[in-house]
């Protein structure tokens, strides 16, 4: 382990910005088409319960 | 404006006279003339190309004649007469329907355009009293063409124009659909309205005064 | 406003924007076309930065005539000119909302990516500044221009030759003005008096272009 | 051991394994990550050259790397589909494109936030990059082809005609931009200046590559299973599913 | 040669020269976007000279996408689609036929006015001579590639800029061999490697693209 | 290939098996099957939508069914079939012209796509023989809606294909060229020709074997 300490890993050697940022966009990403797609399959969900009841 | 019941209070008249029709070197028509007034019909009658639609473009202000002039309230239409306009629904062969629009989207925007206030339950009710309820949130793309012309004649239901001037309505419907229509003719027959009609099928409407104008030459 | 130009208004807008996809088809298709220069000249910023103001005027201009002229056509095919034309309102006034329609479709999407694509051209900030400002007074222009030619062309045979050549001259004004308000401010002089001629040609064309074009959709449906 | 891929290539019975197998592949994903995240945080050292920047690399090679895989798996699925009329193959193709665009722009903007400080300009027209942002025209391409289709079984014929149209075209793009680049005056610093790679930072790029790999072969079955969802609406064992299903 | 492959030739070209305003369309545009550059860039020889072959290359490739939605779709809408693919000859043969015909109408044009151009931008005779030469083989692979897409988006929603995104990232082999011809016969080079491989793309698509297209066109009309 | 005389010497059959037809999530008709033979002639009938035109499409080859087989002449119909093409002769609700060529033009290239050697006299025979003789040299685009139908059907007397499927060949036609329509089709049965159509209107067309296929669901 290598980092003097913890605010020493968060400067990443002054490039903070972009190291954080690129993770930062890369999770975000992930995340967002994860939840997007629980939310679009539990519409589809409901929307064939919908039509089942008719 | 507001309500849509079927009463048309408006009592004008149509005035045509000397209408003169040439396309390209022929002469379609020649002097043609009538009066149409409260509660009448006129059949335009006539042969594939002998000028029926060329006459209704003509009467409903799209097409410039030749000569001859138009009364409507005893006033001279003129190209892009609003007030003409207000009176009239005019549906020729092309249905003026959106192919990415969906049926209702279609009829909402057409009678907006006409300047009707309509909520989404009438214009619903109006595809269903011509049998396309089922096809209102379809976009009109994947109708059939009988369909398609069915969701254009539904505005029949949805306007308080006392003039109506409608290009082949019965092509392409079913016989259910033609009697629909046929009704939804009576009706507005009998509340006072006008129409005239082009057709190639036998239909009977019941009008209070029938004239036939045949365009043969 | 009027009830049936904020429908001729929304019917449009809808039938653009009938799913998300075809605002990024939009956005995109600037993307593409402005990285095609870079791919057909090379990579030098300076060359580039040089050509920018003329790549983004080119874009927007193509944006426009592949969709203007698409937009009377289906309604001329399908019958809702006749519609329009046959509703109690006054057409050219009808027709300012397709117009708006098409440009908030096709101009205004040029204006907003036009400093990214700057950017990536390596333009200085204030000339990125005046590249906004120019494209902002200048597509309502070629919108309006378009839409004269777009009804003229219309179901006519062989005068639409004549009609071309008529039009697109129109658009080289704004071109011209339009680029050379970048190229002005890249150079270090004001953009002022370009710009100020460009405000001219949208003014003009919004005068004048809406009645000639309800002038040319009246003829067509004949 | 003889398995019958029939059964399992029709939606009906494909829906629910696929069900089954998300988690595990989830998991994977994470566990995964959270070995290269370490790798790549806590022991990898600092680069003599880049200092602490060069850590985005385990994010930008191998989001690069699933960006070109993706295409073509993505092609694959639609040949398939194209070619034996099966509708899950095209369902595949289309449930990966997304994930694909998704990777590709990750690419590019980590590596835009790389060279900035590298190169001092967030974005040079290098053959590299300029391919990669092509890849994503080609992506977003196919996407919109696919959305603009209302008719699903056309929308998959012509979305599977037109992967297979680009990835005939993918190399060929490929060699022309990166001969593009090298006749013309090249830009003045090359990706080749990294320095030869440690095997620590290869490790966390390969461990991270395969995290990426989890996360797609997850997202794309949990995709798969809305798509079949929305298509079979009106079929009966949809009608049977309750919110437990999910 | 056959009939029928004759009779969609002389169809497309004798519909090309009723409507002469679309070819007219096609070739203004290619001018205006090409003497649309020198105006922002200023008259330095040197410059316009070293960014003409990537500025012709792309006016040409845009004027070319500016036909190609209209190269099916108004046969789709009035049905000639469906008679031809169920006439009796193979449905890919009788594509060429109207590719050919959309390449004689838009690609030749702009061949033959290119090396007007160039004389405005300054290059030397033996690179007009290679840029004409240049794209008289790429042209042909701009048809023959944009037919699939036009034929893929036929009939779907949304904005004819669809097609721009589909085709353009297809075209840019295209588009880096013919500009990089002109470029090197323009540095003192060799011109021979760059037009070898346009002549490749064209013959490879002349192979692949008919089929594709004729299968496009096939899931178009269902 | 050459003489164009009425008698359709290729005895084939058509045969269908158990064809499905889905458009979006609806079922149009389901295991749809018939067989076809020389001088008969089947009606396809039902309500609009009910899926005539789908059922057509799918009959010449231009949509693909759910499920089910086409054969013709003991062999399966596969896409792009140039052997049943070159026997069949399909007019659906598009009429297939051209707006900017003649109506003379329009014929003349349709019979040379689909094989046929013609000449300018014969076109002119073709168009004469249905009324529309006088717009011949007319752009399609000035005709009335009647006449442009009348164009596409002249194809009918240009054609040697012993199979014919028609989508309302009658729909905008006055009563005369009905009349001459028949008179052909009947012509064409005698001749040991094959005809599948669809109409909402009433006409009666004289076959060795008439067969009527309902949609309804
Ligand atoms: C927008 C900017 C960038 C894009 C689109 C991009 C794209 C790519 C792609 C597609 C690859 C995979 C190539 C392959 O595996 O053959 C890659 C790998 C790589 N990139 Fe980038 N890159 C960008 C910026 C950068 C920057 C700024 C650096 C470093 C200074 C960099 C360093 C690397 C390295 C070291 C590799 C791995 C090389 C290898 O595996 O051979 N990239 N990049
Ligand atoms: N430019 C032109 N030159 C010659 N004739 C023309 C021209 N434009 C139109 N016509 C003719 O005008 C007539 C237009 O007829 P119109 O559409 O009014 O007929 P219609 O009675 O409605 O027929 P249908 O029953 O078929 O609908 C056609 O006979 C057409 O040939
Ligand atoms: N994508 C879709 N989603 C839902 N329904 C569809 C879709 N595509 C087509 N349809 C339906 O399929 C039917 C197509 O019918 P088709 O054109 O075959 O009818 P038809 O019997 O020829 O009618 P007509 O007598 O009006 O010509 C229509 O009812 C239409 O609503
Ligand atoms: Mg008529
Ligand atoms: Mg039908």
């Amino acid at each position: 382990m290598h980092w003097a300490s913890w605010a020493a890993f968060f400067n990443m050697g002054g490039y903070a910005f972009y190291v954080w940022f690129s993770f930062g966009i890369t999770a975000f990403c992930m995340l967002w088409e994860v939840l997007a797609l629980r939310k679009r399959s539990a519409q589809a969900l409901r929307l064939t319960q919908l039509l089942a009841q008719e | 404006m507001q309500h849509l019941s079927g009463i048309a209070l408006i009592y004008k008249k149509l005035l045509a006279q000397g209408l003169t029709c040439i396309r390209g070197d022929r002469v379609l028509f020649r002097n043609v003339g009538f009066t149409l007034e409260n509660g009448s019909l006129i059949y335009v009658l006539g042969e594939n190309g002998s000028g029926k639609s060329s006459l209704l473009r003509i009467l409903s202000g799209l097409l410039i004649p030749e000569s001859g002039e138009l009364f409507w309230d005893g006033k001279l239409i003129k190209p892009g007469d609003e007030n003409y306009h207000s009176d009239l629904l005019y549906i020729g062969h092309l249905n003026g329907l959106k192919d990415d629009l969906t049926a209702a989207e279609n009829l909402l925007m057409s009678a907006r355009l006409s300047g009707y206030k309509v909520t989404a339950q009438t214009v619903l009710n109006a595809l269903r009293e011509i049998g396309v309820g089922r096809c209102s949130n379809l976009p009109v793309r994947v109708l059939s063409q009988g369909q398609k012309r069915r969701v254009a004649l539904a505005r029949l239901w949805l306007t308080e124009s006392p003039l109506w001037i409608l290009d082949e309505p019965f092509a392409a419907l079913d016989a259910t659909s033609v009697d629909v229509l046929v009704t939804r003719l009576n009706q507005h027959m009998v509340n006072g309205g006008m129409a005239i009609i082009t057709t190639h099928q036998d239909v009977v409407i019941n009008a209070q005064f029938t004239q036939n104008l045949r365009l043969d030459s | 406003m009027n009830n049936a130009w904020i429908t001729v208004l929304r019917r449009d807008l809808l039938l653009a924007l009938r799913r998300r996809s075809d605002v990024a088809t939009t956005l995109f298709f600037f993307l593409i076309v402005s990285s095609l220069f870079p791919l057909g000249i090379g990579p030098e910023p300076a060359v580039l930065s040089s050509i920018a103001p003329g790549v983004l005027w080119v874009a927007a201009l193509l944006a426009g005539m592949l969709s203007l002229t698409r937009l009377f056509a289906t309604d001329y095919v399908d019958g809702s000119l006749e519609q329009m034309i046959l509703s109690p309102q006054p057409l050219a006034f009808l027709v300012t909302a397709k117009i708006l329609a098409h440009w908030i479709v096709c101009g205004l999407p040029v204006v907003l990516l036009a400093p990214v694509i700057g950017l990536q051209y390596a333009l200085p900030n204030d000339a990125l500044l005046v590249l906004v400002l120019a494209l902002l007074l200048g597509t309502p222009a070629l919108s309006l221009i378009g839409a004269i030619g777009a009804a003229l062309t219309l179901g006519v045979r062989g005068s639409g030759l004549l009609i071309a050549l008529l039009v697109l001259p129109l658009y080289i004004p704004v071109l011209i003005f339009g680029a050379g308000a970048v190229a002005a401010s890249q150079h270090g002089m004001s953009a002022q008096a370009h710009l100020s001629l460009l405000a001219a040609c949208s003014l003009l064309s919004i005068v004048l272009a809406p009645m000639a074009t309800a002038a040319a959709l009246r003829i067509s449906v004949e | 051991m003889h398995i019958n891929w029939f059964k399992y290539s029709s939606p009906q019975t494909f829906y629910p394994l696929a069900g089954k197998m998300i988690p595990w592949f989830a998991w994977l994903a994470v566990v995964f990550a959270i070995a290269g995240l370490y790798i790549g945080f806590a022991i990898a050292p600092t680069d003599f050259q880049q200092g602490e920047a060069y850590r985005i690399i385990f994010l930008h090679v191998p989001a690069a790397w699933m960006s070109m895989v993706i295409y073509i798996v993505m092609a694959g699925w639609a040949a398939l589909g194209l070619v034996l009329n099966a509708r899950l193959s095209a369902m595949m193709a289309q449930a990966l494109a997304p994930t694909g665009a998704i990777f590709t722009f990750i690419a590019l903007v980590t590596g835009s936030l790389w060279g900035k400080p590298m190169w001092g300009t967030w974005w040079v027209w290098d053959a590299r990059l300029t391919s990669e942002l092509i890849l994503l025209f080609l992506y977003l391409g196919f996407i919109a082809l696919q959305s603009s289709i209302d008719d699903a079984r056309r929308a998959d014929r012509a979305g599977a005609l037109l992967a297979l149209v680009g990835v005939v075209n993918v190399p060929i793009i490929y060699f022309s931009v990166k001969w593009w680049n090298t006749l013309h005056q090249g830009s003045t610093i090359s990706m080749g200046a990294a320095p030869k790679m440690v095997t620590t930072m290869l490790t966390g790029m390969l461990l991270m590559a395969l995290a990426f790999w989890m996360y797609t072969i997850a997202v794309a079955l949990m995709r798969v299973r809305c798509i079949i969802l929305e298509r079979e609406r009106s079929a009966e064992w949809v009608k049977q599913l309750s919110g437990a299903d999910l």
